[in-house]
This record gives structure tokens, C-alpha cells and sequence, in this order.
């Protein structure tokens, strides 16, 4: 176990901590976005390369959009 | 229940749950020295018998290949059932004012020139590393699931230079959802290659090509296309089908 | 034959796809004729499979990779009688409802027809796998066009939601499902079952064998609607569009009992085996609290599609006990009672639907006399309730009498009275509501005071004239009573499946079927023995839904100390219990841990 | 601390369990759900891992070398894209939710009780 396992699983621990306890959806779905960039780390220094990419790519840009687009519509209601 | 009974109730159950998992974890060999037969076996022979030098990739779409075509469709019925929630939805409130119909009397939302020119500008580049991803995914990380989804985000892109209008006429829904089912459905296609072969559904029966170029690997790479169809078409529909909620909305306003 | 096995997945898969391709300009009934060809074609396919299979199980390994040195490295399909009942079994009811709905609503051409091919596929495939990831893929496969489904009436807050509650709940459960393999895939190092059940078979019980058994057992009960885990049920099959509860009602929540067993029988049973009786009694408790809780909350509803929703509830908590057995009588039992009480449920949900689709409505009171235009319906949806109640021939009496029978031979004859009264109390509001609304039956006013916003106006799922009612639409709902009745007059029924069950009940065999090629000895078909004592009670059970029926009806004309009596002792239980089922999904979820929880105790309990 | 990552799990799951019940917003109960299905992608990457092992990719590692397991990669790759969808299904459905009720708050949804 290294120290950089240590560091980025603390972070993503953090991180999904704070993606619950924001309560405004708006501000979750930034911070969702960076919890994904995270989960992106982790995987990578798994050594799951394949699994990263695609966390990054859904998990940072695709599922934030779509919370974005979900609540546009709600706001404007 | 009110909002502390259902606190407690869920307190009560969350120690006894958490209690039980991680009694379960403890059984589980120590990180990072992990022995399992099916990995090892794999690591040994999966380059050999597959040419594909993306192991992950063997994996999910020769080995356990039916299981990836099961999960493509996990994403067509849900794509399916977006279009059934949204589209119905669309329909609704285009009734309302039927004066205002179709594409054209669309408002856009105002984008600054920079924004604009910053994301056509990333458009290009954005199609090619998909593609790329998408055809190197039995050679290198990445493949038909992240590429598509990159190249879906092209067609955000497009969106995100105001270009709305020019969306429509890039990837009207009818494309994307022709994309949708021609992905999934010539899955199911290269499976049946086998059948015909003689062989098991889904047996590798192209040529395996040299390891390491980019003409491998046999079905493998057809499978990673068919996939990364599927996955652009479902991920810009959904994109799409959000949009024109918003788009509905704004324009009411 | 070998060729078939796959195609009863990929040609429902493939047909979807073309479906969806399809060019919106094809005639509405292009799509109907198409999708009801591919069900069919999948009924056929599965049907010879399944004559086949009686003649000894068959292995297919996906891609051509078959085991090395006792190590899978691809998918199997296990070809066996009881998952080819289920499949041919899920293609009829397809099949039917998609016959039923050839008059139902139509908003958005053919994403529906589309969604019921991927839904059989699923289901085909979840029958038919040999491998634990697999499993859980077809689970979330099924799970997900079945939400699309669920929540098909677009315009309908109640569809809605329960859909989302749906959802929420099913979701979670698929993730308890996905830990538990990965705990499993942590300590064997594979993913085939037959592998697993060797490898967790070579080391005693410890937590991790029993964090993943109950995590997957509890997402199984979220799927199957084991109380307390069945909160999202009624929810959904209320408001879902009436063929979709066909599906929903027939077949989907048995799937994941079935899914039970198979995970049981080949997996764990070398490393729990021991502790079968401990086990045994916890199945069947939760069976048993299930059905009656189930039935308990039958009695209330007006709402017809939520009651027949509860009794579902109800039933499943049947077929558990029938499965949570452990023993092949009880099993072939089991399968018996899901498919002709499944094709009963699923039958009198057509009729409410006729209901809906006539008097655009399904509340008991509001209909009150309203249905006596519709005699046939009336007399399918009777017929029905006495279906449930398990009155010969239905082949619901069978299922009940082989789960009652081994039951006592275990110890447990109260088993058969836990399972009359479910089936009564099940029944007898059934009964109450047709006898009401197709007859006029009883005072309807004064029954019950509560004005309730349930249950009342509709919108109507059809689009056709509602003076009428199409044929094709009671067609499917008195084939579909028809071939429950036409299964309890299968000669020695009782015994058909049991040879089956053997099989199923037998791990090495199993895994040497699997692993090493090594086709099982053929079991002889046992003698058959008449289930005379089954069918009497069957007949008892009828005639006290009938008289519960009559005392619901004719409530205000019994003395009023009985009235008070019952009001009295019953009354508070009855609110206490329905205020549970909240709608909330909070409220699910949070039930949803704590049952996990109270599983996880227990087995680790008694197990250890 | 070789303990830490499959606590982590366990933790993301919980957590994302108490999101799910407390929460006053489907849209943020939704986001709660992806909370707890990325607990599963932990732990199963988690278990695969071998210390001192290289990505389980052959383009310049020779074949041979120590690698990490590839299955739970091709389970979790497959399954965190086609989640994202079925997350969307999920978003669709509040949304529509909230066309019909008026609202996001579950605790205002009350027509389904009894």
C-alpha cells in the first residue's frame, strides 16, 4: 500500500462524502463533476486505465451535463 | 413517516448493514495481493489467443462478450425509455402553442463570440481523439465505451458554440436513434457471424490479424465499433432530448 | 438444437433493434404484427428447447471458450427444464399482452413494442445464464426496460412516481447484488457458478461467504417483493399500463426467486449446506410474513389494480416458501404455482384494463353495478378470484398442495394454513370487487366513508370506441385463465417437473454438467399420486373467499358487535400497516437497509 | 491500512444510502444512487489490484509480466458507461416528477399512499 493509494482513496472518500451532503443540486453537480475526476485518479493508479477514461469522460463531463440540463428545465418552470 | 423516524429507522439499519459488510470485507485476501484463477489464466493466454493487446478489451468483448452485448442493451432500453419520457413530454407542450412549432422559431441562448470560437474550434479536435479512442480500443485503453461518449460530447460542443440549429442538422434524432439501434443491432450481427460459421454465437471468426496493428484482434475491433456507434448515438440523444426540454421551456418564457 | 439456445436472446434483441430502426411512417399494426412474430418465434423456439431438455440438460459456451482444466473462461448458457419453463413461460405472456395491447394507447409509435422484446430477451437471458455476472447483467436489463415501462403513461403522476420509487429501490438492490459478487469474485477468483460452488465449497463458512450470500439474496428480495422489501411493488403495478402488469404480475417477481434457488443450488450449497435447516427457517419465515402482510393489505384497497398489486405481494411470498424449502417437490411446487397463479394474475389484470378501458375506471366503489354491461369480463375476473383461491382445476391448487405436502413432511404442516389463509384473504376481495362491480352486488355507499381521492378518474389507456370492447382484448385475458386451467388438467402435473428439480437441487451434478461435460443420469419420472386432500382444500379455500367476499359486501347487514369487534381489533393494525406503505421512497429505502440488516443478523446468527 | 480501500467502499455506500433517505430533491437523490453504484467500482477494482503490477495492457508491456486483474476492468469499464444512461433514465423521470407534481421534494409526494 503506498502513500498515493493512501492519499487518493481518502479523497475520493471525501469526495463522495460531499456529493451527499450538498443539498443544492446545482452546486452538487460541480462537485459531482470533481468526484469524478477523482474517481479518474483512483483508477488510474489502480492501473485501470481503460476504467479511468471512461469515468473521466462520463463521470466528469456527460453526468454533470445531464444534471445541468435535468434542473435548466426545472428553474425555469 | 416523518423525517426522524425515518432517520432512526434508517441509523438502526445502516450499523447492522455496515457491521455486515465489513465482516464480509475482512474475508477478502489483502489489497494488492489478489491470486484469482480467472485474472491469472487470462494474463497468460488472452494475448495469444485473441491478438488484442488490450486485455480489458479481450475481456469484455470476446470472452465475456455476451455479457458487453447485454450491457449494450441495458443502454438502448434506457435511451428507449428517455425518449419515451421526454418525447412525449415535447409533444405535450408543443400542443400548447402550435403556433410556435418546429425548429426554425427556435430562440437560441446567446453565446459570446469567444465561447463560440472556442468550442467550433474544439469540435475538430474532439471528433478525431474519439475516433481514435473508439478504433484503438483493442490496442490501447479506451474503445467504443469512452470514445463514444467522447464523441458525443462533440455534438455538445456544438450546442455549447450556439450553434442549436446546426445540432439539429448534424445529429437530428432520427440519426441518433438510427445510430442507436445499428450499434446494438450489429452486435448482435458480429454474434451471429459465428452461427454462420458453424461455430458459437459470438465466436471470434475473422481473422486475428498481427498483435499490436491496428488491423487485429479479429471481431474484437468490429465489436468496438459497433459499440462506440451505439454509445455516440444513445449519449447525443439523451444530450439532445435534455436540450430540447430546456429549449421548450426558454422559449415559453 | 444447439443453435437455438442463443437465438431465444439475440432474436428478441435483434428484432428490437429493427424495430427501433423502423421508419415512423410503418402502419401502427406493422409494428404490432411484427413484435407479436418475434414473441411468437421465441415461444416456439423455447418450447422445443424445453422438449429437449427433458431428455437431459445441455451446455453452451459463448465465443467457443469451454472450461480449461476446470476454469471457465467464457459464458455458458445452461439449457434445463425448470429456466426453459420460465422462458416459454415469459414469451407467452409477451406474446399475449402484446396481442391485448394491439388496441392500447398509442403516444409514441413503437418504443413501447421495442421494450417489451428487450424485456423477453432479458428475461430469456437471466433464465438461461450460467454465470454470476451475467445474472446480474439480465437483472439490470429487465430491471431497466421495466422501469421505462412502468412509467409509460407519461401523463400520469401516480405512473410516475411509482416508477421512480420503482427505480430508486430496484437500483440499490442491483448494487447489493454487484457487492456481493464482488466479494465472491475477491475470495474464488471466478464468475461461473458451477466454479464458484467448488471453490466457496473447499473452506468453511465465514463472513465474507455470508455478507455475499445475503447481499444477494436481499437484492433478490428487493426484485421479488419480499416484505420489508416490497414497499415499491403496489406503487408500480397500480399505475403501470395494464400489460405491462401482465408481465410485472406474471412472471418478473418470480423471476428473482428463481434466481434465488439457482444462486443457492449451485453456489452455496456445498459451503451452507450443513446449516439447510436454519436456513430452511428463515426463507420460509420471511415467506410466511409476506404472505400475509400481503394479504392483510388486500382487504382495504378499491383501487383494483393496487389490490390485485398486493395479492401479488401476497403470492410471492408463497412461491418463497415453495422455493425457501430447499427440497424438489417443494420446488417443482414452486415453479407450478408461479406459472399458473402468474397466468391468473396476469389475466385478471386484462380485465381490469377491459374495466379501465371501459367505465375509465378501476375503483371498486365508483364502478359499483357500472360493469353489468360486460358480462364476459365479469365472469373472467370471477373466475379468476377463484383461481387465486386455488379451486380445482386450476393448476394454482397444485402448486399449493406440493408446497403444503413437503411442508409437512419437514415438520411444518401450519405451512398449508398460512398459505389457505393468504389464498382466501387474497381472493375474497377480489370476489368482493367483481361480484360489486360486475353484479351490483351489496350496499355500495355506506361501506366505507372514507372519500378518498384514489382510484377515480383515469385516463383511459385505449383510444378505440369505449362503447365496446375490442375482442382481441378479452381474447388474451381468457387465454390467459385458460392455460391456468388448462395446466391443472395436465395428467400428474404434480410429478412432471420433479425429475427437473432433482437436477436442479444437484450441485455436482451441476458443476460437472458445466465444468467438465459430464451429462447427469437421466431421473425417472416418480408415480403420481392423486392430490385429493390439495383439492379439497382448494375447494374449502373458495367457498370461505366466497363467504369473506359476501361479509365484505354485505358489511353494514352483520351485528354490530361483530362489526365493532373487528373494527376494534383490527382496525388499528390495518391503519398502522398501511400508513407504512408511505410512497415515500425515503421511507423504502431506509426499510430496504434495516431488512438487509435484519437478514444480515440473522444469518450470521444462526449460519456461523 | 491494506484494509483502507474496501472500507472506503463500504463508506461510499453507506453515505450514498443516508443521500438517498434524507434527501429533500430527487434530482440530488439521484445523484445519491450514482454515489453508492460508485462504491461497487471501488471495491471491485480494489480486489483486482496487485501491488506492484502493471495496467493489464500488452502494447509495451511484454506478455508475461505481472499485471492486474483484467476481468473486474471489463466488468466495471462496461458498466460505469451504461450506468450513466440508466442515470439519465433516472433524471427523466424526476423531471417529469416534477412537471406533473410541482415538485422535487419526495416528502411532498404523497398520492401513492395506502
Amino acid at each position: 500500500m503506498e502513500l498515493l493509494h493512501g492519499l487518493v482513496l481518502v479523497l475520493v472518500a471525501v469526495g463522495g462524502t460531499a456529493v451527499v451532503f450538498t443539498r443544492d443540486p446545482l452546486a452538487q453537480s460541480m462537485v459531482v463533476s470533481f468526484y469524478g475526476i477523482l474517481l479518474g485518479i483512483l483508477f488510474f493508479v489502480f492501473r485501470a486505465p481503460d476504467v479511468a477514461l471512461s469515468q473521466i469522460v462520463v463521470g466528469a463531463v456527460a453526468l454533470p451535463t445531464m444534471i445541468l440540463l435535468a434542473l435548466a428545465k426545472a428553474n425555469q418552470e | 413517516m416523518s423525517f426522524t423516524s425515518r432517520r432512526n429507522l434508517f441509523f438502526a439499519g445502516v450499523l447492522g448493514f455496515a457491521a455486515l459488510f465489513l465482516w464480509g470485507l475482512r474475508g477478502l485476501p489483502d489489497f494488492g495481493r489478489y491470486e484469482g484463477v480467472y485474472g491469472l489464466t487470462l494474463n497468460k493466454v488472452g494475448v495469444a489467443q485473441t491478438h488484442a493487446t488490450n486485455l480489458v478489451a479481450a475481456v469484455a468483448f470476446d470472452y465475456r462478450g455476451f455479457d458487453t452485448l447485454g450491457e449494450e442493451f441495458i443502454l438502448f432500453a434506457a435511451v428507449v425509455g428517455v425518449a419515451i419520457l421526454l418525447r412525449a413530454h415535447r409533444d405535450e407542450a408543443a400542443t400548447d402553442d402550435a403556433k410556435e412549432k418546429e425548429d426554425e422559431g427556435r430562440s437560441v441562448p446567446h453565446t459570446s463570440d469567444a465561447v463560440r470560437v472556442l468550442g467550433l474550434g474544439l469540435i475538430g479536435p474532439t471528433v478525431l481523439l474519439g475516433l481514435y479512442v473508439v478504433v484503438h480500443g483493442h490496442l490501447t485503453p479506451g474503445g467504443g465505451f469512452s470514445g463514444g461518449v467522447v464523441l458525443a460530447t462533440a455534438a455538445l460542443l456544438v450546442y455549447l458554440a450556439g450553434e442549436y440549429v446546426a445540432l439539429r442538422r448534424v445529429s437530428p434524432e432520427s440519426l441518433t436513434e438510427l445510430a442507436e439501434s445499428a450499434g446494438a443491432g450489429s452486435y448482435a450481427v458480429i454474434g451471429v457471424f459465428g452461427l454462420l460459421a458453424g461455430q458459437a454465437f459470438l465466436t471470434n471468426v475473422l481473422p486475428l490479424g498481427t498483435t499490436g496493428h491496428l488491423n487485429s484482434s479479429g471481431t474484437i475491433l468490429l465489436i468496438n465499433l459497433a459499440v462506440g456507434v451505439e454509445v455516440a448515438g444513445g449519449f447525443s440523444f439523451i444530450l439532445a432530448e435534455f436540450l430540447e426540454q430546456t429549449l421548450l421551456v426558454r422559449e415559453r418564457v | 438444437m444447439r443453435t437455438l439456445l442463443p437465438l431465444a436472446v439475440v432474436i428478441p434483441f435483434l428484432a428490437a433493434a429493427l424495430l427501433l430502426a423502423a421508419p415512423q411512417s410503418w402502419e401502427r399494426r406493422g409494428f404490432d404484427a411484427f413484435a407479436v412474430a418475434a414473441a411468437g418465434i421465441v415461444v416456439v423456439i423455447s418450447s422445443v428447447l424445453l422438449a429437449d431438455s427433458t431428455r437431459g440438460p445441455m451446455v453452451y459456451w459463448f465465443g467457443g471458450w469451454v472450461p480449461e482444466d476446470g476454469v471457465a473462461l467464457g459464458l455458458a448458457f445452461v439449457a434445463e427444464p425448470i429456466a426453459l419453463t420460465l422462458v416459454v413461460l415469459a414469451a407467452f405472456l409477451v406474446a399475449g399482452s402484446l396481442v391485448y395491447s394491439w388496441h392500447f394507447f398509442d403516444t409514441s409509435g413503437n418504443l413501447f413494442h421495442v421494450l417489451m422484446l428487450v424485456f423477453l430477451g432479458a428475461i430469456a437471458g437471466f433464465c438461461l445464464t450460467g454465470d454470476l455476472f451475467s445474472l446480474f447483467v439480465f437483472f439490470e436489463l429487465m430491471s431497466v426496460a421495466a422501469f421505462s415501462l412502468a412509467g409509460y403513461k407519461v401523463e400520469e403522476e401516480g405512473s410516475l412516481q411509482g416508477a421512480l420509487n420503482f427505480a430508486v429501490t430496484n437500483s440499490i438492490g442491483a448494487f447489493l447484488i454487484l457487492s456481493g459478487i464482488a466479494l465472491v469474485y475477491g475470495r474464488t477468483g471466478a464468475l461461473n457458478l458451477a466454479q464458484i460452488g467448488e471453490s466457496l465449497a473447499e473452506a468453511p463458512v465465514d463472513g465474507l461467504v455470508i455478507t455475499a450470500f445475503v447481499f444477494l439474496i436481499a437484492g433478490l428480495f428487493v426484485k421479488a417483493a419480499i416484505v420489508p422489501f416490497h414497499f415499491w411493488l403496489p406503487d408500480t403495478y397500480a399505475a403501470a399500463p395494464t400489460p405491462v402488469c401482465v408481465l410485472f404480475a406474471g412472471i418478473f417477481n418470480g423471476l428473482g426467486l428463481y434466481a434465488i434457488a439457482r444462486v443457492y443450488w449451485t453456489m452455496f450449497d456445498g459451503v451452507l449446506g450443513a446449516e439447510l435447516v436454519t436456513l430452511r427457517a428463515i426463507m420460509v419465515g420471511a415467506g410466511a410474513v409476506t404472505a400475509i402482510l400481503g394479504a392483510f393489505m388486500c382487504w382495504p384497497q378499491r383501487h383494483i389494480k393496487r389490490l390485485l398489486a398486493f395479492s401479488t405481494v401476497s403470492h410471492v411470498g408463497m412461491y418463497l416458501m415453495g422455493v425457501g424449502l430447499f427440497s424438489p417437490p417443494a420446488l417443482a411446487g414452486a415453479i407450478i404455482y408461479l406459472m399458473t397463479d402468474g397466468l391468473v394474475k396476469g389475466s385478471l389484470f386484462l380485465c381490469a384494463g377491459i374495466l379501465l378501458h371501459r367505465l375509465s375506471s378501476v375503483d371498486e366503489l365508483g364502478c359499483d353495478g357500472k360493469g353489468r354491461s360486460i358480462p364476459y369480463t365479469g365472469a373472467l375476473f370471477l373466475l379468476g378470484g377463484l383461481g387465486l383461491a386455488g379451486l380445482p382445476p386450476f393448476g394454482t391448487f397444485v402448486g399449493r398442495a406440493l408446497i403444503g405436502e413437503e411442508a409437512a413432511r419437514l415438520g411444518w404442516p401450519w405451512l398449508t394454513y398460512v398459505m389457505v389463509a393468504a389464498s382466501v384473504l387474497t381472493a375474497a376481495p377480489v370476489l368482493r370487487a367483481g361480484a360489486r362491480v360486475f353484479w351490483g352486488w351489496g350496499p355500495g355507499a355506506d361501506y366505507d366513508q372514507r372519500s378518498e381521492a384514489e382510484g377515480d378518474e383515469e385516463e383511459p389507456e385505449t383510444t378505440e370506441a369505449r362503447g365496446t370492447t375490442p375482442s382481441l382484448m378479452w381474447l388474451s385475458a381468457a387465454a390467459l385463465l385458460g392455460a391456468s386451467l388448462a395446466a391443472g388438467l395436465v395428467p400428474d402435473l404434480s410429478v412432471r417437473l420433479e425429475p427437473a428439480a432433482e437436477l436442479f437441487l444437484d450441485r455436482r451434478a451441476y458443476a460437472d454438467l458445466v465444468l467438465r461435460g459430464v451429462t447427469p443420469d437421466e431421473v425417472p419420472l416418480p408415480p403420481g399420486a392423486p392430490l385429493t386432500e390439495g383439492a379439497v382444500t382448494g375447494v374449502i379455500a373458495a367457498l370461505a373467499a366466497a363467504v369473506a367476499a359476501g361479509m365484505g359486501l354485505w358489511h353494514s347487514k352483520l351485528p354490530a358487535s361483530i362489526r365493532g369487534g373487528i373494527s376494534r381489533s383490527l382496525g388499528p393494525a390495518f391503519r398502522g400497516v398501511r400508513a407504512l406503505h408511505s410512497g415515500h421512497v425515503g421511507d423504502y429505502v431506509a426499510w430496504l437497509t434495516a431488512g438487509v440488516a435484519v437478514l444480515g443478523g440473522l444469518m450470521a446468527a444462526t449460519l456461523r | 491500512m491494506t484494509f483502507l480501500p474496501f472500507a472506503i467502499a463500504a463508506w461510499l455506500f453507506a453515505v450514498g444510502l443516508y443521500g438517498i433517505v434524507t434527501s429533500r430533491h430527487l434530482i440530488h437523490l439521484v445523484i445519491c444512487l450514482s454515489v453508492v453504484q460508485s462504491s461497487t467500482y471501488v471495491l471491485l477494482l480494489a480486489i483486482g489490484y496487485r501491488t506492484g503490477a502493471g495496467a493489464p495492457i500488452f502494447a509495451e508491456t511484454p506478455v508475461g509480466a505481472p499485471v492486474v486483474d483484467p476481468v473486474v476492468q471489463a466488468l466495471t469499464l462496461t458498466d460505469s458507461v451504461v450506468a450513466a444512461t440508466v442515470t439519465a433514465l433516472l433524471l427523466a423521470l424526476a423531471v417529469q416528477v416534477h412537471k406533473k407534481a410541482g415538485t422535487f421534494d419526495p416528502d411532498e409526494l404523497d398520492i401513492l399512499q395506502g
